[in-house]
């Protein structure tokens, strides 16, 4: 928010417009934060917004032209299953910035796309060693929708994490084959905690719910579910998208716009994820794993430290 | 007597009934009256507008014009169930049947309110076995309909309206495909009912069964009322000539000249095929310019002895041998190539295709060569040349070759066939009932064909339930019984009870 | 395989096979009473959506339980009426007035969604049913631990496959239903309308679907979400084929559907789990599902006039 | 009521009933963009415009039609021969699979890489069908079932393959294969926008079906075999390997819209390949009352509906699942208005 002046003033006069094309409802996890983002900037009067979500991979190149041709300036998004569709369309648009998704690395002949992933890894991690501090079975189950590169290295993130305080935790990790089934989840959750899971990862709805209704602990991701599980949900890792999407804007407003990875403002160092507050388990963890939280944090942030990005299918242990 | 009097003794009366299917007029400004305990014969050829009538009747269709009256009180048009509510039943030309469900269930289907809390079986399973009992119709009510007999299921049909205490019954040739003993078991039920107060009107091509049971005769053509008549002053001739407008005799078959034996089976025996009989231990020898006809009760092998002719099955043991040569690799393909012409029993399911035009069903079995196809690219205009010979050369009257056959009635669509078989020129015939529920022109027509072939050196075997048409047109009969065959009668050389007596199972080898 | 034996031998397992069943049952049922009076109804999966999104927005709008169930029960009902006016009185191919149904009930289902709330990014969720008490069943191992962990709806489920049995074979209006879908003819030549028959039929059959969607959004779980009915639907039309259409062997059929699935849950925690792709275990369903099939209803009899609609006065 | 066909339809009949369906979907499509707050009279042109108001959405239109005339066209042909085909999905998994593999591992050069894969894809799609087909021949297992319940295994099958052995290894982690090289991908017809040759391939195949429908002693038999099977038997037709043979043409062209997708558009296999053509494919079939080249025009009329009111939705700003609404609203439309030029509603 504090940038600066000038873009401030700029923006002002100006809203920027900008289009998001999901190909997934914006209900959807990883989509709702940049959904979210793209809202609050609006809200402040900053851009215009539109979107078009559940828009299937055949249509998404053709979206994206529809989109630069009415004459958006931003166009967010994601390609991971067009990458190379998507590239073409961004040459036939050189004056739109484009910012997506993507699990390559920006490409200078690709001058106006700018690539991003949710890498949170170090707030997963963090929140793996609070869950490592609070699992007295030290038998922990991960549900998964599918083992892309986006799940799995926030679950090896947090898998670190809990080892940092429990190093012989074992894991269950299934993958349910759909990002929207909580039914199945839940059924899947309910049989990890049946075979000694005292702590679920929450990676897809429906899994703390089925922790809520056993009575065991739940670690969120990417978003903060505690306010519906209050005496579950005890920590979660949380992503920013208002970091990448602001930096964006400002190159797009000062015309520097370029091929660049902002990957990077998903990092918690530039505030791209954090630790949510512990709110109801606020003295309930065991100070030792808000130590270490503390003092790795602030390694994280100083560059001391980096978390490991492992984006290679988890396994049970 | 005359019925245009005594209201009190009319149960059912048309009315100026019309009816208008496109260009068509099927019935035409028809009326009249039907007594108390009268059986009143609806006679006419083909697509003459019978079944339509009696579907205005029932209220399967709506009239153009016209009205019905029950017992004086007019019917709503197009609503069977204030038809059955009326008292009045009808036993249909095809089955009205669901093969899924009992006897019982069959015949308690809408008799009671659709929300009542139960079926009252037990109840109902009384009246049924009271009503078999009364009227000699006998069947199992607990039995799933799709496994009974033809016979049977008209047993079913008619106790269907007799539960509902139908006091008018309409039976739309209801013994098309009954045997002779069939139809006289059906004729004793009628007399009784009709004794206790049943008036009925009854379809059927078959003359000396509507001189057997009718009190009266009504006769229509192209859809109008031609004629009427009391059965006691008239005869079968007379009848016949009202129908078509013209007179007709049956055809005489000269004698035959049977020469060499084209098809032999030896010791043949074929699977039983759920509950149908297989072939036990079968010889025959059809001989070229010889009609062989197959008598006997349905269900005792014909089917067997058809499929197996047809290329359908395969003997399970014995020897079969064509033009002295066995058989090897046997399929409906096979069949045709050896020159066997087949004539279906049943035309709608087995010999046509019914959304096909007359043309695709003309070639059905020559499509496949030259030159109808070559290199499986088919020839169109000579499968229509094809169709318009047949057409021609056997008065199949359609609107033309492009007429999809659906539309045909049976007897056009039997002439096809015979054309279909006749033009391939085979050395062998089967014609398995090929004439059931045609018309009596039609009936003619087909036999004389089948006549013509044989003088022409074809070796016809002749399946038919109706034992005066076996009689009538073989030059030598077999009887089937439970699969196994007696020997060879030549013409003549046995009466019709003497056959019946083989029928029954007497006479053969291994009868105890 | 000790292992498979300890998973069978627990009640958990057979309580998340009586919880994973439950939505099959109904949305079965109701396919079943459908294809057994000659309709052939595609439009389930998206009558299923809209059953999950009706009942639950019904809740969270402030009816109760109760009344939610009912409400996906009309909600289905009414685009199950949609479906027999195309495809009973005119005829329509039943193959595209069911996939258009489904297309339809989902996306106006998530377009109802998006308008009702905009705003929202997670749904809301509302306090879905809960299992019934039972403090003598609990007691007894396995069988009453699993039937104790049931809500009212799992229990519903199967006094609706005794209430269809008992109506198709035991009273006038099944055996009208019966035979409408083998020989319409015989119904109509015994004085009842074919036509009311049927459409009554893919009517109520749509109400059940729409219930068995319900079920996912308040007792299996306690809110709605775009494409969580993830294929239930069509299971279901395999369900009645493997059940030969009849109401029994298909909750058998859902039974073991369910049962396949709970395993596979399980064994991909088991050292399979380790060696075996997670797809291979999600498999295992659909793969015994056509072995059973092959096994089991060989020549089933299939209702004779089903996809066969009926016109009075054609022949 | 009761239907009654009427001989001759007069041309305001055969045109002005499908016009009204089309208005009809318009006037839903207004109200429904009333509903969200968006102006109820601009719906028409912007769904016009979406669909074919430029050159670039005529070709996505076009593009749109092009796998939706494949699994069309595969399902005109299998049910045909009352053949229920409902797994035409998988089917064109199968297609793009083996279009993939072979235009990935074989490392043929372009000109005989595409005809290759083109001959895979058909191959492994027959393939896919001839199982369920077996099946239904052999044990009298009901094929709606199996094909159905192939789609799921096919889904989970290829997540496999994506997954593990045909990964991309460069595809830093994403679940697909590689890419085809460039000279194995069928060239676009117009430089710079997507719509490719497989287009005209997907024409080429409407007209040979119709042609073997219509010519052929196959089409022959395939006709006579689903009109009524026990005619056809009796007859000679060999039924069963007639089943089989349409087996392998249905599977065929359902896996040529796999191979197409990938080949013409995509360059490589990802999941989420198709987004239901397979089933779509049966609407279309059905709508075009499975006549071949009726195939061509009801995939351009679905393709142009959910084309154009997909755009409509982005220009009125209303939530995009109108298109998926207005689709399925045309389409029942449209196929009640189809009936009715040909019938007349009557009492009794
Ligand atoms: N549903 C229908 N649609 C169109 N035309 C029909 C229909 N039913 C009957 N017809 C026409 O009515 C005429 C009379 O048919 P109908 O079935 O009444 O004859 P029929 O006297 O019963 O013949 P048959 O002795 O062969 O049973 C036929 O020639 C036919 O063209
Ligand atoms: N759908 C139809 N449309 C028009 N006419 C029809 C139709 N169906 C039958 N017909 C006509 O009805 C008449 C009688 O048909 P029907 O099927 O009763 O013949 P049929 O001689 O009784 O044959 P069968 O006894 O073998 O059943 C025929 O003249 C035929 O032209
Ligand atoms: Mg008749
Ligand atoms: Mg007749």
């Amino acid at each position: 928010a504090g940038t600066g002046v000038l873009p401030g003033r700029l923006l002002a006069q100006e809203p920027i417009s900008v289009a998001g094309i999901y190909t997934v409802p914006v209900e959807q996890q990883w989509v709702s934060r940049i959904h979210k983002a793209a809202e609050a900037a609006k809200a402040d009067g900053q851009i215009t917004y539109t979107f078009s979500e559940n828009t299937a991979n055949t249509d998404y190149p053709r979206v994206m032209r529809e989109y630069a041709e009415s004459g958006a300036k931003l166009i967010v998004g994601e390609i991971f299953g067009v990458e190379q569709e998507a590239r073409e369309v961004v040459l036939d648009y050189p004056d739109t910035a484009f910012l997506l998704g993507s699990s390559f690395m920006p490409d200078p002949a690709y001058p106006n796309l700018a690539v991003f992933d949710n890498y949170i890894q170090d707030a997963s991690y963090l929140s793996g060693i609070i869950a490592g501090a609070m699992t007295e079975s030290g038998n922990i189950g991960m549900v998964g929708g599918f083992p892309i590169p986006e799940v799995n290295r926030l679950m090896h993130a947090f898998m670190a994490g809990v080892r940092e305080m429990t190093p012989e935790a074992e894991f269950q990790v299934s993958f349910i084959g759909s990002w929207f089934d909580p039914p199945k989840a839940k059924e899947t959750a309910f049989a990890m905690i049946e075979n000694g899971a005292d702590l679920l990862y929450a990676e897809r709805f429906g899994v703390s719910d089925a922790a809520q209704e056993r009575d065991i602990l739940a670690i969120g991701n990417v978003i903060d579910t505690q306010e519906e599980y209050p005496d579950t949900v005890v920590a979660s890792a949380i992503w920013h998208f208002e970091p990448t999407l602001q930096a964006a804007l400002a190159k797009v407003a000062d015309g520097s716009f370029e091929a660049d990875n902002y990957g990077v403002y998903s990092f918690m160092k530039h505030g791209g994820c954090s630790l949510a507050p512990l709110g109801t388990f606020e003295g309930k963890v065991p100070q030792a794993a808000l130590d270490l939280v503390a003092e790795k944090e602030a390694a994280i942030k100083s560059g001391e430290f980096t978390v490991e990005i492992d984006d290679t299918e988890p396994t049970s242990s | 007597m005359t019925h245009e009097d005594g209201a009190q003794d009319t149960v059912l009366r048309l009315t100026g009934i019309t009816k208008r299917f496109g260009a068509l007029t099927a019935n035409d400004d028809i009326s009249f009256g039907l007594a108390r305990g009268e059986v009143v014969a609806l006679l006419g050829e083909n697509g003459a507008g019978k079944t339509t009538l009696m579907n205005i009747l029932f209220g399967h269709y709506t009239a153009d014009a016209g009205t019905v009256e029950v017992f004086g009180r007019a019917l709503p048009p197009g609503q069977p169930g204030a038809a059955l509510a009326a008292g009045v039943g009808m036993v249909h030309q095809h089955f009205t049947l669901a093969d899924n469900l009992t006897v019982l269930e069959n015949i308690l289907l809408g008799t009671r309110p659709l929300w009542a809390p139960g079926l009252g079986r037990a109840a109902a399973r009384q009246r049924v076995a009271q009503l078999s009992r009364d009227f000699g119709l006998a069947v199992h009510p607990d039995a799933r309909v799709g496994a009974l007999s033809v016979g049977e299921r008209q047993r079913v049909e008619i106790l269907k309206a007799l539960y509902r205490d139908a006091r008018i019954l309409i039976l739309d040739e209801p013994t098309a495909v009954l045997t002779p003993q069939e139809t006289e078991a059906l004729f004793e039920t009628l007399r009784r009912a009709v004794a206790q107060g049943l008036s009925v009107i009854f379809i059927s091509h078959k003359l000396h069964e509507v001189t057997a049971i009718s009190s009266r005769v009504l006769v229509l053509r192209h859809g109008r009322l031609v004629g009427e008549v009391a059965t006691a002053r008239t005869d079968r001739h007379r009848l016949a000539e009202m129908m078509v407008g013209a007179e007709i005799s049956a055809p005489a078959p000269s004698v035959a000249r049977p020469g060499a034996v084209l098809l032999e089976l030896d010791g043949v025996e074929t699977e039983a095929q759920g509950n149908a009989t297989g072939l036990r231990g079968v010889n025959l020898a059809l001989r070229a310019g010889q009609i062989t006809g197959l008598a006997g009760v349905s269900g005792n092998g014909q089917g067997a002895l058809a499929d197996l002719l047809s290329g359908l099955a395969a003997p399970s043991a014995g020897r079969m041998t064509l033009g002295g040569a066995e058989v090897a690799d046997w399929s409906p393909r096979a069949a045709v190539a050896a020159g066997i012409g087949r004539i279906p029993e049943d035309r709608h399911r087995t010999g046509t295709i019914a959304d096909f035009t007359l043309t695709e069903n003309a070639v059905l079995e020559s499509y496949a060569r030259q030159p109808v196809s070559r290199r499986g690219w088919m020839d169109r205009a000579e499968a229509r040349r094809r169709a318009e010979a047949i057409i021609a050369a056997y008065d199949v009257r359609c609107p033309g070759p492009e007429t999809r056959i659906r539309l045909l009635s049976g007897g056009n669509m039997q002439k096809l066939i015979l054309g279909r078989v006749l033009e391939a020129a085979p050395s062998i015939i089967l014609a398995n009932q090929p004439v059931r529920g045609l018309d009596i022109g039609a009936v003619t027509y087909v036999q004389e064909r089948l006549i013509a072939a044989r003088d022409a050196g074809a070796a016809v075997l002749l399946i038919s339930e109706d034992l005066d048409e076996v009689l009538a047109l073989s030059d030598e009969i077999r009887v089937i019984s439970e699969g196994r065959l007696s020997p060879a009668f030549p013409r003549g050389s046995r009466s019709p009870a003497e056959l019946g007596q083989w029928m029954a199972g007497h006479g053969f080898d291994d009868a105890a | 395989m000790t292992e498979i034996v300890e998973i069978l031998l627990s009640a958990s397992f057979w309580a998340a096979v009586l919880r994973i069943a439950s939505p099959l049952i109904f949305a079965t049922m109701g396919e079943l009473i459908c294809e057994r009076a000659g309709v052939l109804n595609l439009g389930i999966e998206g009558i299923m959506v809209m059953g999950a999104f009706a009942g639950w927005m019904a809740v969270y709008a402030g009816l109760g339980l109760w009344p939610g169930v009912l409400f996906a029960l009309l909600a289905g009902m009414a685009f199950g009426a949609v479906h027999a006016v195309l495809t009973v009185p005119f005829g329509l191919s039943q193959h595209v007035v069911g996939l258009g149904i489904t297309l339809l009930a989902t996306s106006s289902t998530y377009y109802a969604y998006r308008l009702s709330l905009p705003e929202v990014t997670s749904p809301p969720r509302i306090e879905p049913f809960q299992p019934l008490e039972w403090p003598l069943l609990e007691r007894i191992p396995v069988v009453g631990e699993a039937l104790a962990a049931q809500t009212a709806l799992t229990w519903l489920a199967f006094a609706v496959v005794v209430v269809v049995a008992l109506v198709l074979y035991r009273t006038p209006l099944g055996l009208a239903l019966r035979a409408a879908g083998e020989n319409p003819q015989a119904v109509e030549s015994q004085g009842l309308s074919v036509t009311a028959i049927r459409m009554g039929a893919v009517i109520a059959g749509s109400g059940l679907m729409a219930v068995g969607g319900a079920f996912l959004t308040m007792s299996a779980f306690s809110s709605f979400f775009f494409e969580m009915v993830n294929g239930r639907g069509w299971i279901c039309i395999a369900l009645v084929v493997f059940g030969a259409w009849k109401p029994g062997k298909a909750l058998l059929g859902a039974l073991l559907f369910a049962g396949f699935d709970a395993l596979q849950i399980r064994l991909q925690q088991t050292g399979l789990g380790q060696i075996v792709p997670y797809q291979v275990f999600l498999m295992i369903p659909y793969v015994l599902s056509i072995l059973a099939l092959v096994l089991m209803s060989r020549r089933a009899e299939v209702p004779a006039a089903l996809m066969t609609p009926f016109n009075r006065g054609d022949r | 009521m009761r239907l009654e066909p009427i001989a001759a339809p007069t041309p305001a009949r055969r045109l002005g009933l499908p016009a009204l369906a089309l208005a009809a979907t318009v006037v839903l499509a207004s109200g429904l963009s009333m509903l969200a707050g968006a102006d109820p009279l601009a719906t028409f042109g912007q769904i016009l415009q979406g669909a074919a108001g430029s050159k670039f959405a005529l070709l996505e239109t076009l593009n749109r039609a092009t796998p939706l005339i494949f699994t069309g066209l595969a399902v005109a042909v299998a049910f045909r021969a009352k053949l229920w085909n409902i797994g035409a999905e998988a089917q064109l998994y199968a297609g793009a699979l083996v279009t993939v593999v072979i235009g990935t591992q074989t490392g043929l050069p372009g000109p005989l890489a595409i005809p290759a894969m083109a001959l895979a894809a058909v191959v492994a799609g027959g393939l896919v069908l001839l199982g369920p087909v077996l099946l239904k021949v052999r044990l009298g297992v009901d094929e709606v079932v199996t094909t159905l319940l192939l789609n799921f295994i096919m889904a989970l099958f290829i997540s496999y393959l994506l997954e593990g052995p045909l990964k991309d290894p460069m595809g830093m982690g994403w679940p697909k294969s590689p890419a085809l090289p460039r000279d194995a991908r069928l060239p676009r017809i117009v430089e710079g926008l997507r719509l490719h040759w497989g287009f005209v391939l997907a024409l080429i195949c409407a007209l040979g079906v119709w042609v073997m429908q219509t010519r052929t002693t196959l089409g022959y038999e395939i006709r006579a075999t689903g009109l009524n099977p026990q005619a056809a038997r009796f007859a000679g037709i060999p039924v069963g390997r007639v089943l089989v043979k349409t087996a392998l043409i249905s599977g065929g062209l359902a896996a040529l819209a796999g191979f197409s997708e990938v080949a013409g558009l995509k360059g490589n296999l990802t999941a989420d390949l198709s987004p239901g053509f397979g089933y779509t494919g049966i609407i279309v079939a059905m709508l075009a009352l499975l006549h071949p080249l009726g195939v061509v025009v009801s995939a351009l009329f679905v393709a142009g509906i959910f084309v154009g009111a997909d755009s409509m939705s982005r220009a009125a700003e209303v939530p995009s699942y109108i298109a998926d609404i207005l689709l399925a609203a045309a389409l029942l439309f449209m196929v009640l208005a189809i009936l009715l030029t040909r019938v007349r509603v009557v009492r009794g």
